[in-house]
């Protein structure tokens, strides 16, 4: 599903936040990203969904180069991407049933469909009671949890996940991964940033780690040989 | 991805096309919705463009009517030819008659030695003594009333020339020069107008995109998001263009509103004014036509505001 | 907390009076720095801010100089009294001289029956008969100069009812009627400019107050998290104001450069014009006061608006 | 340093955030609040910094009574509390330099003790390199490091923290919270609001906890008892 192909990330003014990554996420495949604060998880999740462009390397998804996408192709990428951001990424005036909506709208999705699939994906987070409070007056937990229901509600091939549990109680995270569990069962491929060690190790997917920008553990080797 | 068949193809989507004209009648509708959420922000830009608007168009009125009353006036801007002593009576007349086939003169009038000399005695209130004459001293006047065409205020002193040149002509005499000079006043306000009514649109044009532009600034983060969960520019752009459209469309109402308010507030003073002068004058109002311009202008305005906004603002923001 | 030594006093502060203008003199420097860090941007609202002031300067000059004109005008104003026959030219010279003391004419003039006969016999062009008469039928003239002020035209319908009054005067008659109307007019163009200005100080008012509003818009998230870490509402207000202040200062800085140039675009045909009709006409500019009172207008109503934005939106945007 | 008497929140819309809490922190006195997620924790940490007014009860902050305290006192009651954000609340627009300048400067602090000062704090959370940077250009966890430096700067007497390490490896975790143990040992009161119960628990201090807007543990109780 993606492949990393000797990725270096430069940012202007020089700082190098990934440094000749390599690795294979297959298709259908779970895995964990990890790394200290700084190490360049979410730098790597933002190259996969185009928000950054690498500074060299290449980067294949689902067998597509991304390097020769288009600025004007990048919302059709997206598209079948979810993406859960680190910093929640809502719309402040739009209520929460609207925000998880917005995927749908996007691309142009039937009323009747919408109203549905937003249910649904609001109700897989526990949050079908809050359909129309303002982001704003939802606790850190809460409106972590919108972000995931907007990121699952337009069923996405690849899902990416930057600390989806940051604002969560233990007992929530765990459910969280579950529900991560429940898509990869039904053919989708996910990756998750995260710093919950305990979690990763206790869910038992295999792990990515990433140190100064360096890949320094990548279980996705032996995952690839094998299928 | 996209070789594969995707996931988010099975979303029951409508037709393209339909989708695509729903769409647009969805946003131009709520586009105005927006404004009228914050209502009194609206109004403030509104009440700047109907300003910006109401006052060429104010302006254009005033000229249109002024340009009316002197029309009126007209009637003053007579040349009187005094004819030679020796040309006879009948060539007189034929002189007239020729000179009224001129299409700079509207009409031509003889007045006969005797009927000067019954006016002058008229006048002077001393009729004994002059009737008392053997013989009129007075020459015969023909008194001309030429087309005056507020465009060509020189024509009448091109006219002028012409008659000074004929033979049977001893003075020719322009009876109201001041006509002239209120011409050429005229004309300079006209161009003045239009100056105004050019910079006055500029106005439009940069409030509008100025409050767009702002408009987009304070939603910079929503554009963002919205672009991070995959929405196309044009999908972005189109509530803000329609926003601009809303902006000229109503701003151009509230200036035609403006306008006949203002219209009907002077009309009562300025027939006052007209009856002294025993002009059966009428104040012209916009009509229909210069409505539709005014609108359509607004909006043109509003909506080229709004696009160079968001042509320069969107492009610089990008989620990172 | 108020009550206990506070650990936040341990910061070494300067004296707060130095400290405060200290911060309003960086306050006022840095909301400029912020105007052009967006050079484009802040061009759009100083441009509609100026665009706005220029109008009605440059329409008030356009009437200032117009009023000038006519005051050159003024000679052509003036009245005749035919005075009855049986007055002796004693008495005509007696009320010439009473009438010269009136305080709204400025001169008067006799032209004695033998005077107006020599006119006439000149414009006539025949004098032959008339020098036969053996009585002039011409009766005694004396014109008059009134005083015109332009605010008040009908003066000169009272003058003129006054004279025909006179028991010597038979009849009275005023030469340019024109003269009346333009004044006529001119009154209304004055009144327009009262209405433009007011109506175009109100969108410098919205356009300055709109800006300001947008700009908070713009910022609500960084007010809310300033205010989080405890700054009042006095510091956070301040940097909109100076921006407001700054809006303007400078748009009528540019106002006044746009009605000078406007100024010397027209002078060149004006001054042709003028001397068209032999008029030493100099074009009047925009006085030193008139300038500064252009820009104090300017920032007060700069300052107004964004004082209303300010009050407005501040109060709106709390954290939650 | 913070008595709560009896509180309730009733947010507008009818939602009871909490109900009937009572504690008492002691001056100098460190401790933990927990809960799931939407249990309340912001909320109470938002009455004592003023953000939201409680619906019944009162609050005295340092033996003042905050419903006593109008609006145009709010600010001078803040500049003595540093808050570290749940969702970190940086000015975009202004370096890291300056955002952790910004309580000195809104309390007319001098130019020399406020450069002296923001180094002293970026450099307690390792980010004097960043110095420079806009928070736009950082990680999730360094922009959390930022809010922290940004709270500490003016060494205020109370210091409440909102899901400080949520966006923090275990490692950094630990020395944040070692950081915090440090303030306190100098006599700053401090309320940290954490999932993350293993570093809770390793730290030993006294926890509260709240489930639902109500209080189901206090530990203060006794240590207010001790002191
Ligand atoms: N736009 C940018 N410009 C410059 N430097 C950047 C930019 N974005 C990130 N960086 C730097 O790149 C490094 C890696 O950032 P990244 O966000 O990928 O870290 P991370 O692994 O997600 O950390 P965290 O766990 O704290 O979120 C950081 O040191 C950050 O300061
Ligand atoms: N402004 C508000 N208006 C209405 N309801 C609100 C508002 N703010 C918070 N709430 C609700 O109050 C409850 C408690 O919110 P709070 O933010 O205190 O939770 P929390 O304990 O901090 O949770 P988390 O760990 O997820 O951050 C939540 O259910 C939330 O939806
Ligand atoms: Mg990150
Ligand atoms: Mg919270």
């Amino acid at each position: 599903m993606i492949r990393f192909d000797n990725i270096s990330k430069q940012y202007p003014g020089g700082f190098e936040a990934l440094l000749g990554v390599n690795y294979h996420l297959p298709r259908g495949q779970m895995a964990y990203l990890t790394g200290h604060s700084g190490a360049g998880k979410s730098t790597l999740l933002k190259l996969i969904a185009m928000i950054e462009r690498p500074s060299r390397g290449q980067i294949f998804l689902d067998g597509v180069n991304l390097n020769q996408i288009g600025t004007n192709k990048i919302p059709y990428i997206r598209r079948n991407i979810g993406i859960i951001f680190q910093n929640h990424q809502l719309l402040n005036d739009r209520n929460v049933y609207q925000n998880v909506a917005m995927p749908l709208i996007i691309s142009g999705c039937r009323h009747q469909e919408v109203s549905k699939r937003v249910r649904a994906a609001l109700d897989q987070v526990d949050l079908l009671n809050k359909e129309n409070a303002m982001p704003i007056t939802l606790s850190g937990g809460e409106q972590q949890r919108v972000g995931i229901a907007r990121a699952i509600v337009h069923k996405p091939a690849l899902l990416l996940a930057d600390e989806p549990t940051g604002n969560l109680d233990p007992e929530l995270s765990k459910e969280i991964m579950q529900l991560f569990e429940r898509f990869n069962q039904v053919g989708v491929s996910v990756l998750i940033a995260s710093h919950d060690l305990n979690l990763i190790d206790e869910m038992g997917y295999p792990v990515i780690s990433l140190d100064d920008g360096q890949l320094v553990r990548n279980d996705l080797t032996l995952v690839g040989a094998k299928s | 991805m996209a070789k594969t068949p995707e996931r988010g193809v099975k979303i029951q989507k409508n037709s393209p096309l339909k989708a695509y004209f729903l769409h647009h009648a969805r946003v131009f509708v709520s586009s105005l919705g927006e404004l009228t959420r914050r209502p009194i922000a609206s109004m403030m830009t509104i009440t700047v463009i109907a300003i910006a608007l109401a006052l060429p168009s104010g302006m254009y009125l005033f000229l249109h009517n002024v340009n009316q009353i002197s029309a009126d006036w007209d009637s003053s801007a007579q040349m009187s030819l005094f004819i030679k002593n020796n040309v006879s009576q009948r060539k007189v007349e034929r002189l007239a008659n020729r000179l009224n086939l001129r299409n700079d003169i509207e009409s031509t009038k003889i007045i006969t030695p005797e009927e000067a000399l019954d006016d002058f005695v008229r006048i002077s209130g001393f009729g004994d003594a002059l009737n008392s004459l053997d013989k009129n001293p007075l020459p015969s006047v023909i008194v001309i009333q030429p087309i005056v065409d507020n465009q060509k205020p020189l024509q009448v002193s091109q006219l002028l020339n012409d008659m000074k040149k004929l033979p049977e002509v001893d003075i020719a005499q322009l009876d109201l020069e001041w006509v002239k000079r209120l011409y050429t006043m005229l004309d300079i306000a006209n161009r003045a107008v239009w100056v105004i009514s050019i910079l006055l649109g500029i106005a439009v044009l940069l409030t509008v995109g100025n409050t767009i532009r702002l408009d987009i600034q304070s939603r910079k983060e929503e554009i963002i998001v919205i672009k991070l969960i995959g929405a196309t520019n044009a999908f972005i752009r189109r509530p803000f263009l329609y926003t601009g459209l809303w902006y000229g469309l109503i701003g151009s109402l509230l200036a035609l509103i403006l306008t006949n308010i203002a219209l009907s507030l002077i009309s009562t003073p300025i027939q006052k004014l007209a009856s002294l002068y025993n002009s059966n004058f009428e104040l012209i109002g916009l009509s229909f036509d210069n409505s539709l311009m005014l609108i359509i202008t607004s909006c043109i305005l509003s909506l080229g505001g709004s696009w160079l906004a968001v042509g320069r603002q969107l492009s610089k923001i990008e989620p990172s």
